[in-house]
């Protein structure tokens, strides 16, 4: 009864994110600029990739045809699910940062952009960052070394 | 409840779908007027085929072929950061 | 379901030739390494059907990992655009 | 552009007619016999319980280390040669490299943001976790040596990208200290090769003379160390920053 739910939930999730992947490659596809296609990208990895391999965890625990390596196959799906949750909003971020600071391609209208309004030209911007953290000095001791060379 | 026959189904259907997402991604990266377009579909196109290679690796019946998913979730990360730092900092390595 | 495998194996090899026909075609370097990319993740997926998890490790690690950064690192150090004819 | 457009087209037909008669319409008869007798010994005996045997399950090791080991070994010294290559063109003299480690002090580092260090640290000790089990269980599951390596320069590749070289450098990951370990791996593979010749009067690289999977594993651990910080020498070599080599190179020392 319960392997008969989980096996349902799994299959729902599957078949869900499988519509929302479709959906986020249309998206994709018609969006006019760039800015809107990264948030169609959003949908495509955690919409389509997360919950399907999430969902296939769910069913890889209760499919009897694989023996007893399904627990196995469900690590590797639950793995995978957390490393995409970790991995594709840092992508992401960092993608949208280098096309927003380094001008590529054409920007939408904006009414107003506090962004652009606070910030530097593109020139400036490793600079800034460089500014905005606090870096180790050049004489401190190094924390973890092997044999002084 | 024939749980074979039911995975099968929701395999056949999941399959087709996401090979037609899979056909649009790829015509966004050859339409993609700038780099940041195609690197982009790249991102959605490998964390996609990772979880399609989960669910077939269960259909395959064998958790020797699951492990490349991992490995191609990995490594779709490493083509941002590269292109972030080119592009913003001009040297890569320093 | 034997020909469902075969049909997105088609269709999966069929984009990797077009993307790679691409990158040979482009002369801005940057561009033509993003579409050299997605050749090799279509390529991935079509050793995955053909059931070579051996060459799925090796091949994603080299042409999506170390491939991509030799080449930005040498892209960083010339030019970006191919310049002639 | 009208032309490519048809050189293209034509050579994609080819392509999918070349398929189509091979899997469909069976030309080469491949479906009458999907087992040359070849793969059959390699199946039958990569496990076998008596002699011919790797010890291994995972017939593609087997294959590789065992059957086509020679292959394999020169693989690795062809990676060796292309690594001394490398090395040679760019190596620099004691006094040079006094000057480059002046001008490099006075150089920026060129850090990311913190979202992109914070989650390249978690996903870099993923990485070494996922390549060690790839490499080290290489003899039971898909996998091995060269695999497993690469996917670990990819992780130090990462750290360069995010925080930069002279923060690894600062840590410990000098020059030096990556070719020691490089020569380390390979001595390991050599070992391992010899050791059946002068422990067991056996011929070169007949592990399976070496007591259970010990010949499979030494040799999957000496790749993957060699492989692992050959890349990494390489990429460690090619960081030094473009205008000062053209510095040195030049003699315009400021």
């Amino acid at each position: 009864m319960i392997s008969e739910i989980i096996f349902i939930t799994g299959s729902m999730a599957i078949l869900i994110g499988a519509i929302y992947d479709l959906i986020a490659a249309i998206g994709l596809l018609r969006f006019p600029d760039f800015y809107m296609r990264t948030h169609a990208a959003t949908v495509g990895t955690i919409g389509g990739a997360t919950l399907p391999v999430f969902g296939a965890g769910l069913v890889a625990l209760v499919y009897h045809p694989l023996g007893s390596q399904r627990f196995f196959m469900a690590g590797i799906a639950f793995t995978v699910g957390i490393l995409i949750l970790v991995i594709a909003p840092t992508g992401s971020h960092s993608i949208i940062s280098a096309v927003y600071f380094g001008r590529i391609g054409k920007k939408p209208k904006l009414i107003v952009d506090q962004l652009e309004e606070d910030l530097p030209k593109r020139s400036d911007v490793a600079e800034l960052v460089r500014e905005h953290e606090e870096l180790p000095a050049e004489e401190e001791e190094p924390k973890f070394t092997f044999r002084r060379v | 409840m024939d749980i074979t026959g039911a995975f099968n189904a929701v395999l056949y259907f999941a399959a087709v779908i996401y090979t037609f997402a899979f056909v649009l991604y790829g015509v966004r990266a050859i339409r993609g007027p700038t780099t940041a377009d195609i690197i982009l579909a790249v991102d959605c196109l490998s964390f996609d085929m990772a979880a399609f290679m989960v669910i077939l690796g269960i259909y395959f019946k064998s958790i020797m072929l699951a492990s490349g998913a991992i490995i191609l979730a990995l490594w779709a990360f490493m083509l941002d950061i590269y292109y972030t730092k080119y592009v913003l900092y001009g040297e890569v390595e320093v | 379901m034997q020909e469902l495998h075969l049909i997105i194996l088609a269709i999966v090899v069929s984009f990797g030739f077009v993307f790679s026909y691409l990158a040979m075609k482009e002369h801005d370097l940057l561009k033509a390494l993003a579409l050299s990319s997605v050749q090799s993740t279509f390529f991935a997926l079509g050793f995955y059907i053909l059931a070579a998890p051996d060459i799925v490790l090796a091949y994603l690690a080299i042409a999506v990992g170390a491939y991509t950064a030799l080449v930005i690192l040498a892209i960083s150090k010339t030019e970006r655009y191919e310049v002639g004819e | 552009m009208k032309r490519d457009v048809f050189v293209a087209i034509s050579f994609l037909m080819a392509f999918l007619l070349i398929s189509y008669a091979i899997t469909v319409k069976d030309v080469l008869g491949m479906a009458e016999n999907p087992l040359r007798p070849l793969g059959g010994f390699y199946l039958r005996h990569a496990f076998a319980p008596s002699n011919l045997t790797s010890h291994s399950p995972e017939v593609v090791t087997a294959i590789v280390w065992n059957y086509r080991g020679f292959d394999t070994l020169f693989e690795t010294f062809v990676f060796f040669l292309s690594i001394m290559g490398a090395l040679s063109i760019f190596r620099l003299t004691e006094e040079q490299e006094k000057e480059v480690r002046s001008l490099e002090s006075r150089e920026p580092h060129r850090h990311m943001d913190l979202i992109t260090r914070a989650t390249t640290k978690l996903v870099v000790i993923m990485i070494v976790s996922i390549s060690a089990s790839i490499a080290l269980h290489g003899h039971l599951t898909p996998g091995g040596g060269f695999q497993g390596g690469s996917a670990m320069a990819v992780a130090a590749l990462l750290l360069f990208a995010a925080f930069s070289k002279f923060t690894l450098e600062r840590k410990g990951l000098t020059l030096r200290h990556v070719i020691t370990a490089y020569a380390f791996g390979l001595a390991l593979i050599l070992a391992t090769a010899i050791a059946p010749v002068f422990l067991y009067d056996g011929r070169l690289l007949q592990i399976n003379l070496l007591p259970g999977e010990t010949g499979l594993l030494n040799l999957d651990v000496g790749e993957y160390i060699a492989v692992t910080f050959g890349f990494l020498m390489v990429f460690l070599v090619l960081g030094i920053s473009e205008w000062i080599f053209k510095v040195i190179l030049r003699g315009e020392i400021e």
